[in-house]
């Protein structure tokens, strides 16, 4: 094979569906012939059995709808707080100076660890869910939105002094937009993770949601319903993604390649 | 003729780092600029043009001496000195128009008068049709081109441009050259022009400043005595040549300073 | 109505409180009861917090939760474990004192499962020293346990089931029948009880109402109380074998008589397993008799 | 103040400082004085007892020991797969057709929603744990380190092609060595969230390490242990950065900037 | 003379995508470049002059015609042609000289031999002292002198130049155009060309080929009387003027073309 060449866009698309056809067909292989025991593994099929009953009977949509409405509050919550201090970080030097040694530390600590103390502080209801979403998050899109700004294009800033624009114009009509795109791209970037810790944080005292379902099929050794519940927070996961990538190419069209 | 800026005894040093020593990019130089001069800086990369260029428009500051622009001291950049840089500077996020407003918005002009301000700028430099592209979108050329109208809207008392067509291939370059020429003969500014290009020095100067190696300073001025307007075949006659020549040997002997300074 | 909310867990002896928030003898009594499922090892976190003013434990745990600063009095004694809760091991593993230097999964400490295992290796002459635990939750110990993995597990019903069904993996060692020291009490927080004493006999009421249907209307009770845990009425039927729900007679007996000794002799090894820091000063701010009559 | 506009190097000190004394204080403020009971929150001094009596009396070295070993061994073993993959993926673009629709979709399964499923099928011994390092990691950095290999400058490719390079010299010689800086980069980062992952995988079945003793120090509301315990993963990812980045300077020096 | 490379009228059209029709960038092309041949191709941006180029090259394929090297049918890229980019294509994680060991390292020389090749090309071109710097610590014009020694090193039969010193300053153009000169008249390659700058192209050429605007296509060539060496001062010259005159002429009307094309 050439290195970097190219193949045909039907090529791409018959090698991608190959793969997912090989990739249950074995996984069907390996469970349907019952060589996996279905308590280690259940099969495709019992899978989507398992998926259909959990909407049907069980009121997954529910826990579904618990689940996204965490993430999307906590993400929206660190994206209030970290938006406009990650701004004023990469815009004032003395505000950088300031937080950036501690939230360079704060990012490290793992938001799971947190739960506890989080249950002591806030109980066990939302709060405490939409509380570990957000400290998973907060702490990156600061950073991220600092070094973003900080590292605007000198050249666009100083063409803009010599426009007569003063400091505050600069903050608002340069630093700002400017960065509009990458501030999104980092939010699309974070809210990926999100997807994650939202899992951690219902797997204690939640009574709804994916990830208590998760638990609750535990201890049923339902395979197939934990299996049912990944692929769900990964579709979801991969949806919300192409959905903010889809919104950030259309509001800041300025800023794609021709 | 009236001294519309004057550079006394300018002078720049870069404090030292860690692992550099200081650098003297500008050695103490002075300079009477007069109302509508168009003066060309030619010299060797390194040498500190641009560094003179940015102290005038007050985006650095001298460490030394002073610039005076209608008799008061420059202190910090401002409307009244318009800058084109050799970098494609337009807002991306803002279309031709929007970004030949900017400065507008700034002063306070009211919209309507923005947008024809906008408009008539965008007639002179020949890209009516392109009012609502984003610069993406545009050719390196009209970016500049578009950089040219943002800075003369403004109606600055001095134009200042920074090699503004270093990027731009030959023929374009020479267009631009051109255009730039018909839109000074109508606004008549003042203008400071750097550029490497010996044949675009002679070819848009009434004066022309010569400056040496690093540590930089004026070396040498050199009158050029073709009127304006001027039309692009002047390139090839005799005259142009013998100054062509003079300047070249000039500026031949500070590039292989250079040179041997370059790590 | 006061409203109040009670931690519990899916565990069989405190079906009786399922039943009454179910059957409506809360609402009845005049008390507005949520009852919210949290793990033992939470439980306590959440009390602290305010979010929960009453939980459900064993009464060792509800020592610990006074002695490590989250008080919680405890005025109803909801079962007794007969059986319910136990110790698989391996077939290798005959008795208790096989276990020394085996793995052995097992919740977390201030949990009933950790209390069990340090107190039936107490009294076999070892400690929580003499084994590798490995932290699970009774559930997943017992999951573990079935598909081969750790050399004992301590779990509870209906968990130990599973165990008793596959008898390859192993059998269950001891149970809380030769062991009776895992006992459930429900306890809320101290100035709930003493602003609220009418909310408080009204819990106590719903759960004698709650045990009176179960012994008039059986097969309905057991459907009620089984299907919040997922379970046939079978199934819970079955469970509900290992547990004693106590009278309120042998409620009132428990609480002038047994508790303080028991509590007693539980904080020497809960300090001994550092699951307490400091023993309490008195024992008998734990628990009130005055509901328990 | 000035957008942009660079403060001293003492002053950036003075000023980091400065926060850490503001938050210590008030954290004491509030704690020592007892207008927060300690049962909620343990005061810095407390919190520095706990940690001392953890380490001494504890073996809580041996739980920090565990913690990096599981981080290290999941990392280097997603390491050891994702790498060469991703390679793979972005120099042939068959490959990448062939599985790149899976791992953007894989890279949404939130690691620790797997857990129950590792445990039945590895059981809760090292290996669990590090499979959930190995699940969170491995995904993510083949999509990296294949984005950053498919956008080698064509140009440098070219180049190799006219100096008489044939297509296995320009795998070796060119677009392996030419990513290699982005590729430790990406390895780094990863690292960061690894840290994150780890107390997860260690809060189920764990017999070791500085989740198990976040979750026993639970029972004592040791509010002091579970802050001293996370304090020191925010160490310890924080230093682990440190010295990959210092690493990833030294080896590749040509990649920086003059 | 020697028929070293022929060009039998080649094309390339590049297919249309979804938002774009296809382009023609090149019209069948024929042409015959003898050895020795010092051949530059002067055009307006956009003419097709790099995918011509890229063609000889190896690195696109026509989409009608064919090249002959020595004929022989060009069906790739090979050490046999070797190319200088515009942009700078040195390895950066390679020192100077291990750049330019690259290709011999392909053939399969020895190391010893490598680095005795290796010595000789950096001592040409002026950058004893550099062999272990890395491109970053390099200024543009001292790249750009390695990727020329790089090129050559492989001793090509070809040499093909695509606006080698576009990105480099006037005065370090200059300096570079009489260095490559020099280094051709040592080694005797056939070379091809490419710049936007007309002193440049007859300054440098036996022969220019100038390009019309696109789709391009060799509108006219003219043959450059002067021998070998040249002396700088030639360009001040009323010959070159002369020269200079005629193909700015040419070049301005394609410009003024390719300017009304460009969006
Ligand atoms: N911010 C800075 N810090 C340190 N040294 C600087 C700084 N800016 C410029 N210099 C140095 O000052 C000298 C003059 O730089 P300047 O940019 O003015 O040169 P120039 O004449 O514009 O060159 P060119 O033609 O390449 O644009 C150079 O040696 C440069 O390295
Ligand atoms: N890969 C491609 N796909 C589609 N169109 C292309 C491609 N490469 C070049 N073109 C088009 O072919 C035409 C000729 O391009 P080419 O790069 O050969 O011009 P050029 O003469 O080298 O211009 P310049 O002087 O700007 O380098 C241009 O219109 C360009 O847009
Ligand atoms: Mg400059
Ligand atoms: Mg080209």
């Amino acid at each position: 094979m050439t290195p970097l060449k190219p193949i045909r866009h039907s090529t791409r698309i018959a090698l991608g569906t190959l793969f997912f056809i090989l990739f249950f067909s074995s996984w069907g292989a390996v469970t349907v012939g019952g060589l996996v025991p279905a308590t280690f593994l259940a099969d495709p099929l019992q899978m989507l059995a398992g998926g259909w009953s959990l909407l049907a009977d069980h009121g997954f949509l529910k826990d579904i709808g618990a689940t996204v409405w965490r993430v999307l509050a906590g993400f929206a919550l660190a994206a209030a707080v970290a938006v406009p201090l990650g701004i004023a970080m990469g815009a004032y030097k003395p505000v950088e100076a300031f937080l950036e040694p501690f939230i360079s530390f704060a990012r490290y600590l793992p938001a799971s660890a947190f739960i506890p103390l989080l249950i002591l502080w806030t109980g066990i209801g939302e709060t405490q869910k939409i509380l570990v979403i957000f400290l998973g998050s907060v702490f990156n899109i600061v950073l991220m939105v600092a070094v973003a700004v900080a590292e605007t294009r000198r050249d666009l800033v100083e063409a803009a002094y010599t426009l007569g624009a003063k400091d505050g114009a600069i903050l608002a009509r340069v630093l700002i937009p400017c960065n509009a795109p990458q501030i999104a791209e980092t939010l699309r970037l974070v809210l990926g993770w999100a997807w994650t810790y939202v899992i951690v944080a219902e797997l204690i005292g939640a009574s709804s949601g994916i990830g208590y379902m998760i638990t609750n099929s535990q201890a049923l050794l339902a395979t197939d319903q934990i299996i049912f519940g990944i692929t769900i927070i990964g579709f979801i996961g991969l949806v919300s993604d192409y959905f903010f990538k889809q919104f950030n190419r259309k509001v800041f069209r300025w800023s794609l390649s021709k | 003729m009236n001294a519309k800026l004057i550079l006394q005894d300018v002078s720049r040093t870069f404090e030292g780092t860690r692992h550099h020593a200081p650098v003297t990019a500008l050695q103490p130089t002075s300079l009477v600029v007069n109302e509508n001069d168009f003066i060309t800086v030619l010299g060797p990369s390194g040498c500190g043009k641009s560094t003179m260029l940015r102290i005038i428009a007050g985006l650095d500051a001298p460490t030394g001496g002073r610039v005076m622009l209608d008799g008061r001291a420059v202190s910090g950049p401002g409307p009244d000195r318009g800058v084109v840089f050799q970098s494609y500077t337009l807002f991306p996020w803002l279309t031709v128009k929007q970004n030949i407003c900017f400065g507008l918005r700034e002063k306070g002009m009211l919209q309507a008068e923005q947008n024809e301000t906008a408009d008539r700028f965008i007639h002179e430099i020949g890209l009516r049709g392109f009012e609502n592209h984003f610069p993406k979108m545009l050719s390196g050329g009209m970016q500049q081109r578009v950089a040219l109208a943002r800075a003369l809207a403004n109606d600055p008392e001095v134009l200042l441009l920074d090699e503004p067509f270093g990027a731009l291939d030959n023929q374009t370059r020479v267009l631009m050259q051109e255009l730039l020429l018909s839109v000074w003969e109508a606004h008549r500014k003042t203008v400071i022009f750097v550029t490497h290009d010996i044949d675009e020095a002679i070819f848009m100067a009434n004066r022309v400043m010569v400056f040496s190696a690093r540590p930089g300073r004026i070396k040498k001025e050199v009158g050029i005595g073709f009127g304006y307007p001027r039309h692009y075949t002047l390139k090839t006659t005799p005259e142009f040549s013998e100054y062509k020549s003079l300047l070249t040997n000039e500026i031949r002997e500070e590039s292989i300073k250079a040179a041997t300074l370059l790590v | 109505q006061t409203k109040v909310v009670i931690g519990i867990s899916g565990w069989t002896g405190f079906a009786p409180l399922t039943l009454a928030d179910k059957a409506g003898l809360f609402k009845k009594n005049g008390v507005d009861v949520e009852l919210r499922s949290i793990p033992q090892k939470d439980r306590h976190l959440v009390l602290s917090s305010g979010a929960a003013q009453c939980a459900a434990t064993t009464v060792e745990t509800q020592v610990a939760w006074n002695a490590n600063g989250v008080p919680n009095q405890q005025f109803l004694l909801l079962d007794r474990s007969h059986g319910g809760d136990g110790i698989a091991a391996r077939p290798g593993i005959q008795k208790v004192a096989d276990l020394k230097g085996k793995t052995v999964a097992v919740d977390a400490p201030g949990t009933a499962s950790f209390w069990l295992l340090a107190y039936i290796l107490k009294k076999n002459g070892m400690s929580m020293a003499d084994v590798n635990q490995v932290k699970l939750s009774p559930q997943m110990a017992a999951n573990a346990f079935v598909t081969g993995q750790n050399d004992a597990a301590v779990s509870y019903e209906p968990y130990l089931s599973t165990v008793r069904a596959s008898k390859d993996a192993g059998s269950v060692l001891v149970t809380t029948r030769d062991y009776p020291v895992i006992v459930d009490t429900l306890g809320c927080a101290p100035e709930f009880i003493e602003k609220n004493p009418q909310a408080v006999k009204a819990i106590v009421d719903s759960y004698f109402d709650a045990l009176d249907m179960i012994k008039a209307q059986p097969k309905a009770s057991y459907a009620i109380m089984g299907a919040a845990v997922k379970q046939t009425a079978e199934q819970f039927e079955e469970s509900a074998k290992f547990i004693r729900w106590p009278t309120r007679q042998e409620n009132a007996e428990f609480f002038e008589r047994d508790i303080k000794p028991f509590m007693a002799d539980a904080t020497g090894i809960l300090k001994e397993n550092n699951v307490i820091r400091n023993i309490p000063a008195s024992l008998d701010v734990l628990y009130t008799t005055r509901f328990a009559k």
